[in-house]
């Protein structure tokens, strides 16, 4: 009993949406479940919140390691919550855009929420020259294409890409560095990703199959064995 | 690459066929042309010196395979359009609803021809007439089409060739799925980064440090997220036989309660149910740079043996193999954005690409009939091998040697293979 | 100042560089934090004190070039401003060098744009750009403005036929026949180049299709870097030249400089972006090569390792 | 906490009380509340050196900037949720008083009482809590799982694989060659210019062979070896060139990520640069 209903839903669930494509008065059926999934995900989030409160107090009663950041996530957490439940400093009424400018949401969400996370988005550019620093080794046939590759899309962007091989004649033009660049970008690079996304195509529907039918339910109430 | 205008050669089967298919579809519009052509008593003729030509055959339809909910207007432009310097200013098109005075409902650019009316109902009646502007804003009408009801269509047979693939996909996966059932050994090949969990997992209980799994960032409404999850279970099992700590922060709640029923189960197939609790997947924030910055946090400071990136990533995908890969772990990272797999080859030890993501849990279940589905996926893979083969052969000599045959192939490989 | 800065940035740089490459030599590795400040350093200095490369145009720029420096002083050109600020970053600098090098060579200009953002984009152009650095250019007589006009693919098929259908009057409502610049104009068949700059939709790719086949009038493009590919196929017979992200404007503007030297002072956002973009895929290429002498250096060393 | 980190912590709160009051007085001619403004800017310019110092290595200062981060991001998202999907969707639906009260239009249709079934699973997800009926927290997983899984199915087979397969039709020979008169005439007229015909058709061959023996490399039933084998090692080497490439085409991108922040700090903070 506790396995065969979830297994039966989600039967019949992935076949009702499955078969909806075909047919279209049930068309509009994938706007409902995706607006159903949402409205469970809202509830979710009181087992998500409350779970991230419960740690950080428990942090905090138990004075483990780091328990004073602890308070740090919670008085921001309620700050944020107060201040976007009650809409304080909203200019507009109950209706107005939780972010309306001029409310409190939105002036935390400017001052904290976005110096915060255009600054850990940037740390790419560090990792990007770690990574290649240490990915691109000439160890062995694959990873030197990966090198040689990754070198001639590099240079292709700077002004010495041109300088090093201006000089090859315009009857061979592609072998300069810019317009190679350029080339395997819309060549040997378009049909690897070409590849890799028939493949997925492919994984998708056998990994889709698989919940259908019930054959993968590690999710659900493990194997039988 | 022009494509030269075709000029059909030998006549063959193929070309009869789509004779015989254009014969049909020009039955129906003349069919269609009939209800328009009905006398049209109601229009008087303009009574001043006709200097602008109102657009001629108007015809409304309804629009094929839908849920009755959009009309497709039709005419020829006026033909002052193709005057000296054309006096047409554009088309107002005007709609009557059951019988109701017309209203306008649109204004069109010169040289347009068709219109498409989406705010309609299946249960009402609606008549169109289009009107041709002259530059001094006097109007010309056309006739009045005849009343319209937009029909339901129950099978949209516009996906017929979509379904066509999808049945023999989805066809062989379960036919391999049932055969594999009798036990008889399928080879599959060996998944380099599926082979290393267990000596990495093994490594973490050595060093007695945690195993750290990350499911990537999107909720449990993508695919990946899902794959993520039975992987999951699979690891969580393996982790539980060697007494190894696995600790999971997480980025969604609903992806929380799921991974806890997943670790939880795994646990008790593996005969351990007292070793698991809710406190090894932790939620953080739905923020997904938030998220990134916590998860460096935990890997600075936890220092796990091992971690596992598998799942839908985006941009942060580097910043976390980076720092995972500055406290030593051994990093399995799998996802089926093509956009992200150049860091996670990069910088992860081994990487699952697109669709041996998809694969993994079945591989690792090792159960013949989660095996059988990857053979149904290898048809997949034979099909497209063959139909891109006969692809470019067809287009290539249609459009080297001009043979209409291939061109006719071509066009119908392109037309199964099309998005619609 | 920035002069010393600029070399006291440079010998840092490519100082310390040598340094890691003759440690790599011995078969040392480098540390990550080391990479990390060597980035830093190399963004921050064009930053403070700008340092630009000077760029050799790529053929698919120099094209373009070359058409709007041999065209006869006084033929038409058309620009069309289609892009928002999100693209501006990338897009208006090449507006800027495009209008500068049409105006030097005393060709007449008509502004348009076919995105509502793209007006305030144009009137940028014209106050900080064009009119401080060309003063004596006449409105109606060198230049004009037409402004925009809702109804994107559906304003190409007009303007292709007769332009001042879709455009009665100019920005400030002036008639068009009565403009001495539109005498000559009828519709987009008799500009002598048209120059598409966005990267959204409509587009560039929209002007060769409804106007560049149609009336068999030269477009040159100038497109955000993401979309610079999709146009590849165009050049070079519908496309005369395509400028492509930061990396095309700057080009456009190195050689603007070269040719036109009264334009090396004035503002060169192209080149000046540039900066710290090369020094920056310089160093990542240093280390990627000390990376890999370090390795064979280290394996050969310690035997097959 | 260690003394050391309150003795951090004491330094930095010294340092931004002392650079906001510096940024006060430099702005402070500009008008506007200058105050709150002046505040904003070195906050956010401290985040900023507070993450940074991650780099060197973990410290007080990035475990505040972390913390500080979750427990802001997490409302916030929380915020959005209740606001756009209770009651934005689901009231609308479900109550006619509830949506006057909240101000948003009712959306009345013979399908609301449908709207049930969600809050029903959302409430089962709750039981989760409780050990007893936790296994009734299955209920609205499966209905997720079955909702993605049906979805995903048709939109993955139609986007990556038919539409992926249908665009790889490119033609290997093309007209607008010299009719093919022999090698010597083929070499003679050779020319590898970008733009010339050659390297259109070099162009279509690797995307063809590209794709053909990618797809083989993904072979999963069949031994790797004999021609099969030469074919996925092929198809790996194409794979190791996309990533090679796609990895380089995103430095600029993020490199000019760093741009904009060092240029906030140079510029909106410290004045040093205009932007």
């Amino acid at each position: 009993m506790r396995q065969a209903v979830p297994l039966t839903i989600t039967f019949l669930v992935g076949l009702l949406l499955i078969v909806a494509v075909f047919i279209p008065p049930l068309k509009d059926l994938e706007r409902t479940f995706t607006l159903f999934f949402d409205i469970i995900a809202v509830f979710a989030f009181f087992l998500g919140g409350g779970n991230l409160l419960r740690v950080h107090f428990n942090k905090l009663r138990n004075k483990k390691p780091d328990w004073g950041y602890s308070i740090v996530t919670i008085v921001g957490f309620t700050w944020m919550l107060i201040v976007g439940l009650l809409k304080i400093g909203n200019p507009g009424n109950i209706a107005s855009a939780v972010d309306a400018p001029g409310s409190l949401f939105y002036q935390t969400f400017h001052t904290v929420l976005v110096p915060l996370s255009s600054t850990m988005y940037s740390l790419l550019a560090f990792f990007v020259a770690s990574a290649s620093y240490r990915a691109f080794r000439a160890k062995n046939r694959e990873a030197t294409l990966l090198l040689i590759a990754a070198f001639i899309i590099l240079l292709g962007r700077t002004p010495f890409g041109m300088m090093v091989s201006g000089w090859i004649p315009d009857s061979f033009s592609l072998l300069q560095i810019p317009n190679l660049a350029v080339w395997i970008m819309n060549s040997p690079n378009l049909a690897g990703q070409r590849a890799i996304m028939i493949g997925i195509g492919l994984g998708v529907i056998s990994m889709s199959l698989r919940l259908i039918l019930g054959i993968e339910r590690s999710h659900l109430g493990g194997d039988k064995a | 690459m022009t494509r030269p205008s075709d000029s059909f050669g030998c006549p063959s089967a193929v070309r009869i066929a789509l004779l015989v298919i254009a014969a049909v579809i020009g039955i129906s519009i003349t069919a269609a042309a009939q209800t328009e052509a009905a006398p049209a008593d109601s229009v008087i003729a303009d009574t001043t010196a006709v200097r602008v030509a109102p657009p001629t055959s108007v015809v409304a339809e309804d629009h094929k395979y839908d849920a009755g909910g959009e009309v497709d207007l039709s005419w020829v432009p006026s033909i002052s359009e193709s005057l000296q310097n054309s006096p047409v200013l554009g088309y107002r098109i005007y709609r009557s609803v059951n019988g109701n005075p017309e209203i306008l409902l649109d204004e069109l650019l010169p040289g347009e021809a068709e219109y498409e009316d989406k705010d309609v109902v299946k249960d009402s009646v609606y008549s169109y007439r289009v009107a041709t502007i002259a530059t001094d804003r006097s109007e010309y009408l056309s006739i009045t089409t005849q009343p319209l009801q937009p029909q339901v269509e129950n099978i949209d047979f516009n996906k017929s060739y979509l379904f066509l693939i999808a049945l023999v996909i989805s066809g062989a996966v379960i036919y391999f799925v049932e055969t594999a059932k009798r036990g008889k050994k399928l080879f599959v090949r060996r998944i380099a980064g599926l082979e290393a969990i267990d000596d990495a997992v093994g490594r973490a209980t050595e060093m007695g440090r945690p195993v750290l799994f990350i499911p990537g960032i999107n909720d449990m409404d993508d695919v990946q997220t899902l794959a993520a999850l039975t992987i999951l279970g699979r690891v969580a099992h393996t982790i539980a036989d060697f007494d190894s700590k696995i600790f999971m922060p997480v980025s969604r709640s609903l992806v929380m309660t799921a991974a806890r029923e997943t670790i939880k189960n795994a646990y008790q197939t593996a005969g351990r149910p007292d070793a698991y609790s809710d406190d090894m997947v932790s939620y953080v924030t739905d923020e997904q740079f938030g998220y990134v910055a916590a998860v460096d946090g935990v890997m600075v400071r936890e220092r796990p043996a091992t971690v596992f990136l598998l799942g839908a990533f985006f941009a942060e995908s580097l910043i976390l193999a980076e720092t995972g890969n500055s406290v030593g772990a051994i990093q399995i990272a799998g996802t089926a954005r093509p956009a992200q797999l150049p860091f996670f080859i990069a910088a992860c030890d081994f990487t699952l690409i697109g669709e041996e993501l998809f694969a993994a849990s079945a591989y690792l279940s090792g159960e013949p009939r989660q095996l059988g589905s990857l053979k149904g996926q290898d048809v997949g893979k034979f099909i497209a091998m063959v139909v891109i083969l006969v692809g470019v052969l067809s287009v290539t000599l249609a459009e080297a040697y001009q043979i209409g045959l291939f061109e006719g192939i071509f066009n119908w490989l392109s037309r199964i293979f099309s998005s619609n | 100042m920035s002069g010393i800065g600029v070399i006291i940035s440079l010998v840092v740089i490519f100082g310390g560089l040598a340094w890691l490459f003759i440690r790599s030599v011995q078969g040392k590795e480098v540390e990550r934090r080391v990479i990390f400040l060597f980035i830093f350093v190399a963004v921050a200095a064009p930053i403070l004190f700008p340092i630009t490369f000077e760029e050799k145009a790529t053929p698919v720029v120099r094209n373009l070039f070359d058409k709007i420096e041999s065209m006869p002083p006084g033929s038409t050109v058309l620009i069309s401003f289609d892009y928002d600020p999100a693209m501006a970053p990338e897009v208006q600098p090449m507006a800027n060098a495009l209008s500068r090098h049409c105006l030097v060579k005393g060709h007449k200009v008509v502004f348009m744009c076919l995105w509502a953002t793209g007006q305030t984009l144009l009137t940028q152009t014209l106050e900080n750009t064009i009119l401080p650095e060309f003063p004596d250019i006449v409105d109606g007589v060198d230049y004009i403005s037409v402004g925009y006009k809702a109804g994107n693919e559906g304003v190409l098929n007009v303007v292709v036929t007769d332009f001042k259908k879709m455009f009665p009057t100019d920005i400030n409502g002036v008639p068009l026949n009565q403009t001495e610049i539109f005498k000559p104009i009828k519709s987009c068949a008799d500009f002598d180049l048209i120059l598409a700059l966005g990267g959204g939709r409509p587009g560039p790719k929209e002007w060769v299709l409804f106007v560049g086949d149609v009336a068999n009038v030269p477009i040159g493009v100038g497109v955000a870097a993401v979309v610079a590919p999709q146009l590849y196929p165009y050049y070079p017979r519908q496309v005369v030249g395509i400028l492509g992200g930061v990396k095309g404007a700057a080009e456009y503007e190195s050689e603007l400089a070269k040719t036109h030297p009264r334009f090396a002072e004035t503002d060169q956002p192209g080149l000046r972006m540039m900066g710290p973009q090369t020094l920056a895929h310089l160093v990542i290429m240093a280390f990627i090569v000390i990376g890999n002498v370090a390795m064979f250096m280290a394996r050969r060393k310690g035997g097959k390792a | 906490m260690r003394r050391s980190t309150y003795l951090i912590f004491g330094v930095v709160t010294v340092l931004f009380i002392f650079s906001w009051a510096i940024k006060a007085l430099v702005i402070a001619g500009d008008g506007g509340n200058y105050l709150a403004q002046s505040f904003m800017v070195t906050f956010a310019a401290f985040l900023t050196l507070a993450i940074y110092s991650f780099l060197y290595e973990d410290n007080p200062l990035y475990k505040f900037a972390e913390h500080l981060f979750v427990g802001v991001s997490a409302a916030y998202w929380m915020c959005q949720a209740f606001w756009s999907t209770i009651v934005g969707n689901l009231i609308p639906r479900l109550s006619e008083g509830l949506s006057n009260y909240f101000m948003q239009p009712y959306q009345a249709s013979p399908w609301n009482p449908a709207y049930i079934i969600p809050v029903v699973l959302g409430v089962l997800l709750l039981t989760r809590l409780s050990n007893k009926y936790g296994w009734l927290s299955r209920w609205p997983l499966a209905f997720i799982v079955g909702t993605t899984a049906g979805l995903n199915f048709i939109r993955y087979l139609r986007s990556d694989f038919i539409v992926q397969v249908s665009s790889t039709f490119v033609p290997l020979m093309s007209t607008k060659l010299h009719p093919w008169e022999g090698i010597g005439a083929f070499f003679s007229n050779f020319d590898l210019s970008a733009t010339g015909q050659f390297a259109a058709l070099l162009t279509n061959w690797v995307i063809f062979l590209g794709v053909f023996c990618g797809i083989v490399y993904f072979f999963f039933s069949k031994e790797h070896t004999g021609t099969f084998g030469r074919a996925s090692k092929i198809g790996i080497w194409i794979l190791m060139i996309t990533f090679g490439a796609s990895f380089g085409y995103t430095v600029m991108g993020r490199i000019s990520l760093l741009v904009g922040r060092i240029t906030f700090l140079f510029g909106d903070w410290l004045g040093l640069v205009q932007n």
